[in-house]
C-alpha cells in the first residue's frame, strides 16, 4: 500500500510541467543557443514574451481583440506538456513493442499501408487512435484557409468604401503605399529567407492582419507566430510610427492644404463597388479571390440593405468567434525554438521598414497629385495607404488639425485608407500567384 | 500556382533580380488593377445623379426566414440629431449634464419600411 | 534580367483569367452548344446570371438572405480560375512525372495502397497535399446534410403552430397542398429525369428551401443549384403567382366568408405538440427524422419557455451563419455547363408547375370542406397550405380584404401555411424512403 | 434506404407507373400523417382548459449556465401598449408625431422573475 | 400496376418504425431483461424516460439549458430507425455480395487495403460512401473534447472569482468540498466499475458539468449519457440536496455567525488572477489543460476590459451554440440496452453520495477554520465549495437567512463557490493523468 | 497519458488499495494546488492598493477591427443607480409602479472613452 503511494506519488511528479521544466534544462552542451532555447529555458521565455504581450494588449491596448487571444494561445503551447496543441497520433503494437506514430490512424494507415504491401504484416490489428489537442483542431480553421477569409468577409461589413468613391484618386495612393510590402521583401530576399518566406514578411507592410495572416498560412507557416505578432502590434503602433515620417516629408504648406468637400454617394453606386471589384481584379488575379470574394462579399450584404441580418452576424458574433480561435492557435503555433531566434527579429526589423516605406510612399505621391492638380490634394492623406483602418485615417486627421484645426482630413484620408485594404490584398494575391 | 524562379536563389545576384522583378512585376500589378477599377469608379457620377436611396417596389417581398422578426435599430445620421434633442429633454430633468448620459434606444420608423 | 522580367509578364497574363476566357472561347467546333457552355463563354452567361439575380435579391427583394449570398457563390465560381471551389488534391511524382490527383492525400492513399499491393511501388515518399479551396471545405456542411437541418431548427424557433392547434383541420388543407409536388414529379419523369432528380425538382412545390435543398444534396446534388434558385424564386413570387388562381377558383361569396374566432391555445398544448409531431412522423416514417427533428427541437425550445437563450441562438447568429455558408456554397454549385442547359428550363417549369397546382389543390380541398361544413371556412386559406410561411397566409389576407376590407383572414391562414411545412417534409421523406 | 424500383424506367408506360405509384403511395402517406396528428391535435381542446401559463416551483432552480445573464426584453402583446403610451408622451415633449418615433426599450419586469 | 402498389404499400410498412416496434419486441427469450431492453421495448422505455426528462427541464426547471437537448437527444435516437445518429458506413460489393462496413471509405479503406495486400483483390472498385446522420457529425466536437472546453470558456466569462480573490481562505474550502469525489470513486470501484469508469462516475460530484461531460468522453465515453443525466440533475437539486445537510452539521449558534465585509479587488488583481491558476495549475497538472486553461482564457478576456466583444460572444452565441450541439448528441448516446441496466441506478446513486459528502466535507473544514479564527467563518459557506455556480452559493445564503435575516453570506460563499470549479477541474486532471 | 495502476483490478483489496492510493493522490493535488494558489493570491492585497482602475494611455489606440462598430452598453453598479432615477421620472409621468417598469437602455459616456 505505501510502496503503491509512493510509486504514485513518484510518478505523479515526473508528469508534472515543473519537473520536466527541470529535467529539460539543456545546459549541457554549453553556450550553444538553439540547443538550449529547444529546452525548458526557451519554454520560460516564450513565457515571459506572452506575458509581456499580455501587458500591451491590456494595459496598452495593442489590438486587444487578436493580442491578447494569441499571447494567451502562446501562453498556454509554452506551458510544458500541456498538449493543447499536440497532434493525433496512433499506438500500434509494432513486433511486441508499443510505439507512437505521428498522425491520425487513416493517415498512418496509408503509411502501413505501404509497407504492408511489401512485407504483409498485419499492424493494425493494434492500432488506438489517440486524439489530438484542443488547438490541434481549432487549428485546422486557418490551417486550410478558412478563418481569414471569414475574417475578412466581417472586415467588409464594416468597411464604407463611400469616400473611396466620392474620390477616386484615393486609389492611386492606397498603390503607392504597398510599396513598402515589395521593398521588404528585397530586404528579407537579402536577409537570407528564401522567397515563400519573403513574401509572408513584406506583407507585414500591407497592415492588415488577416491577409498578412492567410499569406503565411499558404508560404510560410512555421513564421505565421512572429509575423501575426508583427502585424498586430505595428498596427497598434500607427499612432507613433507615421506622425514623425509624415511631419518630416510634408512641409508646414501642405499640411494646410483643406481639401473639398467630397460629393454624397447614391446606394446603387456602393451595391456596383463589391461587384466590379470583385470582377476585375478575380479576373486580373483569380489567386486573390478568397480574400477579395469575401471581402467584398461582406461589404455587400451590408450595402445591400436588405440582408442587414447576415451583415450583422458576419462581423459580430461570427468575426468574433473565428478572431477567438484564430488569435488562440495562432499564439499556439510558438514554439520556443522557432520563435525565439535571429528570424524572429529579422522580422520585427523589416516588418517596421516596411511601414515606414510605405508611408513614406504614400505621402510622396500625395506631393506629386498635390503638385499637379494645383494644390488640391494634402499630401498626409497619402500615408493612409497603408491601411490599418481606421487608426491610419484618425493619424492624418490629427496630424492635420495640429497645423490647423479647423482643417476635417478624416473623411479625405478614408479614401486611400479603405484602397489600401484592396492594394495590400492584390500585393497578397502576386506572391501568391508568384510563389505558391 | 506556378513556380515562376527558383526558390532557393543562392547568390546575392540571384537575390537581387528576384527581388527587382517581384518589385517591378508586384507594384505594376497593383497600380494597373487599382487605376483600372479607379477608371471605372470615376464613371459612376454619372450613374449616381438620378438615383435615390433604394426604390422598393410596392409589392413588399419579405424573406420567409425572416418571419417574425424585428429589425434592429441603426442609427443614421438624421436619427443622430433626435438623440440629442431627447439627452438634452432626460438630462435638463434629471440636473446632469448631457455628456454623462446618452440615448441609445428609440428609432425613427420609416414610413416605408 | 529584362528577360526575367519579360517572362514573368508572360507568366502573369497566361495566369490571369481574362487570358484564360480568351483561350476557352470554345467557338472552335461551330454551334454545339454543350462544347461553347463548357467553355468560357459559359462562364460569362452565368455571371451574368449571377449579376441578374442579385438585381432581383436587392432591387426586388426576392428571398434575398439566401438569394443574395447564392448569387454571390454563383459569381465568384464563374469568375475563371478563381479556385475558390476547388478540390483538395495531391501533387506526386510518378514515374518522374509531376501529376495532380483529385481528393486528399488519404483518400488518394487508397487507391495507390490497392495499386501497391501489385507492383509494390513507393509513390508517397514524393506526395505533397494541396488544400482545396474556401467554399470546398465550406460546402461539407451540404454535402453531409449539416446544415438544412440547422436551418430548419431556426425555422422551427419562428414558426407559430398556434394557429393550427386552434383549427386542425388545417391540416387537411396542408396536406391537399401537396398534390402538387407528385404531380411534378409525374411531369419530371416524363420530361425524362430520372426518379432521383424528378423527386428533388418536385419537392421545390413544396415551398420550403431547406426541404427542396435537403432533398437534392441527398438525391440529385448535380441539380442543386438550379433547384435552390428556383425554389426561393418562386417563394418570393407568390404574391403574383397565387392570386390569379385563387380568384379563378372561388366565387365572390366564397371569398367573403368571415371564419370563427380561433380559440386560445395554452402552453401545455404548444410543449407536446412538437413532441408528439416528432413521435409521429418519425415512427412511421423514419427518413425524415433530421428534418421534422429539428424543426420540431426548434419549436420546442421556444415554447418551453426555460431556454430563451438557445431559442435566440438558433434563430439568430447560428441560423444567420449557416444561412451565408449554405447560400455562398450553394451559388459555386453552379458550373456554366451543369446550369445552362435544358434540363434548367425544365425544372423551373416544374417548379411552377408544382406551385400553381399545390395552391389549386388547396383551395379545391378548402371548397369542398366548405360545402362539407355548411359554409364555415373560406376556401382561400386552401392556398396558404403550399406553405411559403408566412407570405402566402399574407396574400391570403391580401386577397380576402379585396373583396371585404373587414375580413381578417391571416391567422386562419396561419393554420394551413405552417401544417404545409410539416407536408412537405413528410413529402421529401416519402421520396427519400423511396429512392434513397 | 431501401431501392423500391429501378431508377432507370425506359419506357413511358414505366415511367407512368412509377409516377402513380408515388403519387398514390405520397399523398397517401401525406394525407394519413397529417390527419392522424390533427385527430390527436383535436383531443389538446379538452387538456387545453384547465392549463395555466407555466406555473412555476417555489423553489426557482436557476440554471448554473445562466448565472449573472440578464434576460433579454421580449414585447408581449401587453408591452406594446405600454410602448405606444411612453412613445406619445416623449414624441409630444418634442413635438414630432408617434409614427416617427419608437420606444424599444423598456420592459416589464414579471414579479415572478 | 396494382402489384406495384401493392408492392410499394408493403414495402413502406415494413419500413416504417412501426412495423419495427412490433417485429423487435424480444419476448421471445422469457425475462431475459438485456436482450428484452435491445428489443424495442427498450426503445419505448428510453421514449418515456426521455418525456420525463422534458418535463422535469420544463416544469420543474432543472437545468433546462441543457437538459432540454439532452432529452430531445434521447428521443430522437430511440425513436426506431431515425438514423440521426447513425455512423458514415461504406457500401462494397465482396465477392459479388453487397455488404457494408462501418465507417467512411477512407478508414474501410485501410482495412482492406491490408488485406489487399495479402489477395491483391480489388474491392474498392465498387465501393460508395454512405454519409452518417446529422448527429454522427455533431457529436465530432464531443468525441475530439472540443465542446465541453469551450463551454468551459464561456463558463470562465461568467465567473467572478472577486470574492474568492477578497478571501483566498475559500480555496481550501474549494478544496475540501472535492472530498465527496474521491470518496465515490471508491465506492464505485467497490460496486464493480473499473478505475476509468469510476473517475468518470466519480465526478459528478464536482457539480460542473463541462467538466462531468469531458471526463466521460475521455475516459469512458460508453457512460457519457447517465453521467451527464446525473450531473445535470442534481446540481439542479442542490437547493433540495443540500439544507438538510447543512442543518445536521451545524449549530444554530454558527449559522448565526456574520462575517465581516469583503475588501475591494482591483482590476490589476483579477487580470492577473487567470494567470497565475493556468500557470500553476498546468505547470503542476498538464492533463487539466483544455479545461483550466479555457476557463481562465474566458475570465481573462472578460477582465481585461478591452476584449468585451470576444468575452459577449465567447458566453453568448458561440456558448449557447455549443450547447444545443453537445445536448442533442450527449442525449443521442443513448441506446436503450447502455443506459437501461444495473450501472445507470449505480451512478445515479454514487453520484448524489458524491454530492453529499462533499458538500458535509466543505462544512467540516468550515467548522474547523471557524474554530482556528476564533469564529470569524460561517461554516455554511463550505457546503458552497462543491461549485454548482451560483446556486450553491444561494441556498448557502438562505440557509443562513433562515435563522437571522440581516446575514448576509451571497458572497462569502461565492468564494469557495467559484474555487470548487478550480478544484473540481483539478480532481479531473488528477485522473486523467492516472488512467488516460 | 500514463497507465499508474493495472485497470482490471480483480480482487477487493486490489480495488481498496486503488482507491486508497487515488483518494490521497487525489485530495493531495487537490490541496496542493488550491493551497500555492491561495497564497499567492493572498499577496495580492498589497499590490491591490496603489491600483486604479485601468489607467489608458493618451494616445487611443483603437482596433482595426472595432473600426465603425459601437460599444454595447454594460450596466455597472453606479449606472444602475441613474437608471432608477429615470425609471422613477418616466414612472411618475405615466402613473404606475416602478416594478412594472425597467429602464435598460442608455448608458452614462465615460469621459475617457
Ligand atoms: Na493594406
Ligand atoms: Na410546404
Ligand atoms: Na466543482
Amino acid at each position: 500500500m505505501l510502496e503503491r503511494l509512493t510509486e504514485a506519488l513518484a510518478k505523479f511528479i515526473e508528469t508534472s510541467g515543473i519537473y520536466w521544466l527541470f529535467n529539460n534544462l539543456h545546459l549541457d552542451k554549453g553556450l550553444d543557443f538553439n540547443y538550449i532555447f529547444a529546452g525548458s529555458l526557451g519554454n520560460i521565455l516564450m513565457i515571459l514574451v506572452s506575458l509581456l504581450l499580455m501587458y500591451l494588449a491590456i494595459k496598452k491596448e495593442f489590438e486587444p481583440l487578436l493580442l491578447l487571444p494569441i499571447a494567451f494561445g502562446m501562453f498556454l503551447v509554452n506551458l510544458p506538456i500541456s498538449g493543447i496543441m499536440e497532434h493525433a497520433s496512433t499506438q500500434l503494437t509494432l513486433d511486441g513493442e508499443m510505439v507512437l506514430l505521428e498522425g491520425g490512424l487513416v493517415e498512418n494507415g496509408i503509411k502501413y499501408a505501404m509497407m504492408l504491401a511489401q512485407n504483409g504484416v498485419d499492424y493494425f490489428e493494434t492500432a488506438k487512435e489517440v486524439p489530438g489537442g484542443l488547438f490541434y483542431y481549432l487549428y485546422y480553421g486557418n490551417k486550410l484557409g478558412i478563418f481569414p477569409p471569414l475574417i475578412f468577409m466581417g472586415v467588409g461589413v464594416m468597411t464604407d468604401f463611400g469616400p473611396l468613391l466620392a474620390n477616386p484618386k484615393s486609389f492611386l495612393l492606397g498603390a503607392a503605399a504597398q510599396f513598402g510590402i515589395f521593398l521588404a521583401f528585397f530586404g528579407a530576399l537579402i536577409l537570407g529567407f528564401d522567397a515563400k518566406e519573403s513574401s509572408s514578411i513584406a506583407i507585414i507592410g500591407g497592415a492588415d492582419g488577416p491577409t498578412a495572416i492567410f499569406t503565411a498560412i499558404k508560404l510560410a507557416p512555421h513564421l505565421l507566430a512572429p509575423i501575426a505578432v508583427a502585424a498586430y502590434s505595428y498596427m497598434s503602433l500607427v499612432p507613433i510610427i507615421q506622425p514623425p515620417i509624415m511631419r518630416a516629408l510634408t512641409s508646414k504648406e501642405e499640411r494646410l492644404i483643406h481639401m473639398e468637400q467630397l460629393r454624397p454617394i447614391s446606394q446603387t453606386e456602393k451595391i456596383m463597388f463589391p461587384i466590379i471589384v470583385t470582377l476585375l481584379v478575380v479576373l486580373i488575379l483569380p489567386s486573390t479571390t478568397p480574400l477579395i470574394g469575401m471581402l467584398m462579399f461582406g461589404n455587400l450584404i451590408k450595402v445591400s440593405g436588405v440582408t442587414e441580418r447576415l451583415a450583422e452576424v458576419a462581423s459580430g458574433p461570427l468575426m468574433y468567434m473565428i478572431t477567438i480561435f484564430l488569435g488562440l492557435t495562432v499564439g499556439a503555433t510558438t514554439q520556443a525554438a522557432d520563435f525565439l531566434n535571429l528570424s524572429t527579429l529579422k522580422i520585427l526589423m523589416l516588418g517596421l521598414i516596411a511601414f515606414a516605406i510605405g508611408t513614406a510612399a504614400g505621402i510622396l505621391l500625395g506631393k506629386l497629385m498635390n503638385k499637379l492638380t494645383g494644390g488640391k490634394i494634402n499630401p498626409l492623406i497619402g500615408a493612409a495607404g497603408v491601411s490599418a483602418v481606421p487608426m491610419a485615417a484618425r493619424v492624418v486627421h490629427k496630424v492635420g488639425q495640429e497645423e490647423d484645426p479647423t482643417n476635417f482630413l478624416l473623411m479625405h484620408a478614408m479614401g486611400p485608407n479603405v484602397a489600401g485594404v484592396i492594394g495590400s490584398a492584390v500585393a497578397a494575391g502576386v506572391f501568391l500567384s508568384l510563389y505558391m | 500556382m506556378n513556380i515562376l524562379f527558383l526558390l532557393e536563389a543562392v547568390s546575392l545576384n540571384e537575390r537581387l533580380a528576384e527581388g527587382t522583378t517581384a518589385l517591378i512585376a508586384g507594384m505594376g500589378t497593383v497600380f494597373i488593377i487599382l487605376i483600372l477599377i479607379s477608371s471605372i469608379i470615376s464613371l459612376f457620377k454619372y450613374i449616381g445623379k438620378s438615383d435615390r436611396p433604394h426604390n422598393r417596389s410596392d409589392i413588399k417581398l419579405k424573406a420567409f426566414i425572416e418571419a417574425g422578426r424585428k429589425v434592429e435599430p441603426v442609427h443614421t445620421q438624421d436619427d443622430l440629431e433626435l438623440i440629442a434633442v431627447i439627452t438634452t429633454v432626460i438630462a435638463s430633468s434629471l440636473n446632469i449634464t448631457t455628456d454623462q448620459l446618452q440615448v441609445k434606444s428609440f428609432r425613427r420608423i420609416r414610413s416605408k419600411n
